[in-house]
């Protein structure tokens, strides 16, 4: 396979996820992913494009979304122009204790980790963010989930 | 399309949540009215059964934490049962099984808040 | 609703005919088409579509889609950076004579026209062509499809 | 995923093709394919069986009307049934029912290929 680029613009509103789902869901498939592979990267993009909802526009904008295929792996990157966040404050927060005091939400980047096998967040505050996620179709088995360590 | 679904069945002084089909950020405020409606009316114990449930993300599970504390600390819970292993997985991976029972069974979760 | 843009890039092979199939019909449905319209609007960009996979490049590029929602009607436009063709020539073509001298292909074309309200193609031979189609929301009994009068 | 089946049936000379799901630009040439092969073998009597087809662009269309011109003159035919109307409409609006036989039922064009 050649490399390969899939590309989606969608209105940021929840009522497009399920839409954005089947997207994914649907190359990861054809591509050869196996069922739970192919969960995993849909949930991984669900979380991603909900916070660009929830979090980076005040109104209904555009989530972007690019899939890009090369013959070892899939790459999603998922962007928005909006308030961005500091990625360093969030990257670093210890889940299990975030979680133990019953905070609400935190859990969204925490997954995308867990299920990715890379996962990269650049954002400028007040201008944008990046998130870009691989999946392998082969693990070789010295590549470890980083969240997992 | 995909839809979501919440139904209601009440035994004892437990109410029985059954969920359906999927929950996403785009659901998750249907089962947020639910169980606040719960709350208002002072019902405190409640379980919920995943047995129908195909997808959740974060903000599924969001919808739990967001409401356990206040539901603890007047001498209630949520429990969780029947989930898929796919849904479980989720759970899991973010640390939910050592804060929420979560039992394989609808029966075993109500001899659980009886006990 | 205001209105909405809905944007997909994608390779031009047949292998993609079911993912565009897919998208087109779920914006189609959520925004509350009847079946039987979700069926018309999913065959005439299948067509489209499937005209750039085999006409307008010689080797796999790149297909451009893009839906437009406003009130009224959805629009959806079908693009490509390709080689182009004589539109009059096609249109103008008897569809009747056509298939009774057993002439294979050139029925695509046709189908678009039946299939929707309103279609526009604009070709550079070339350098581009560009399918502009529109189903209506509501027919308001005047508009006719010109291809069944 | 979607996709594309042929499974075949003779009947005395008549060969019945069965085709099931989706048939467009990327699944025609399976289709093409088999009805090559019968071609080749010099049957020429082909029936098709659209039961189970859910699915038909005009690509699919194009396959009959690749090989209708060769299987005539060679004194045959290829009739179609049991289509749905969905699919139906769409062999209509391009004026196949003037060109083809188009039969409800596979046994009514069984018969009218021994007539
Ligand atoms: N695309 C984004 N734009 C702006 N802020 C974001 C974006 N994605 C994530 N964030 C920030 O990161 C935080 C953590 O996100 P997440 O772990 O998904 O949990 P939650 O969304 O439940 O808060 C969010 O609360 C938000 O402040
Ligand atoms: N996107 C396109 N780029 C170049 N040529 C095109 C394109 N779309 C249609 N055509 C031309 O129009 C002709 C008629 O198309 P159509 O009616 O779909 O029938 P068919 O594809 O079976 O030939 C094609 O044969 C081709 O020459």
């Amino acid at each position: 396979m050649n490399k390969e680029k899939y590309q989606l613009k969608i209105p940021s509103k929840t009522d497009n996820l399920e839409l954005i789902r089947t997207f994914v869901s649907r190359i990861s498939e054809m591509v050869g992913f196996t069922d739970d592979d192919v969960y995993k990267i849909e949930l991984a993009v669900d979380e991603a494009c909900a916070n660009v909802i929830k979090h980076a526009y005040k109104k209904e904008e555009e989530i972007n979304l690019v899939i890009e295929l090369d013959y070892k792996k899939l790459t999603i990157i998922i962007s928005d122009q909006g308030i961005g966040f500091d990625v360093n404050k969030i990257l670093n927060r210890d889940i299990k204790n975030y979680l133990a005091q019953m905070k609400v939400g935190g859990l969204g980047i925490h997954l995308i980790h867990a299920l990715m096998d890379e996962v990269e967040f650049r954002s400028e505050p007040g201008r944008k963010t990046e998130v870009k996620m691989v999946k392998y179709f082969v693990k070789d088995g010295k590549i470890k989930k980083s969240s997992e360590s | 399309m995909e839809s979501f679904e919440v139904s209601k069945r009440v035994e004892g002084k437990i109410n029985i949540l059954y969920i359906k089909g999927y929950l996403d950020a785009h659901t998750a405020p249907m089962l947020e009215d639910e169980i606040q409606g719960l709350v208002d009316n002072g019902e405190f114990q409640i379980l919920v059964n995943f047995k129908d449930l195909l997808y959740i993300s974060s903000a599924g599970l969001g919808v739990f934490m967001g409401f356990i504390e206040n539901i603890r600390s007047n001498g209630g819970d949520i429990k969780l049962s029947n989930m898929n292993s796919k849904i479980f997985r989720v759970f899991d991976l973010l640390g939910f099984p050592t804060l929420y029972d979560i039992l394989e069974e609808e029966q075993e979760a109500l001899t659980k808040f009886n006990s």
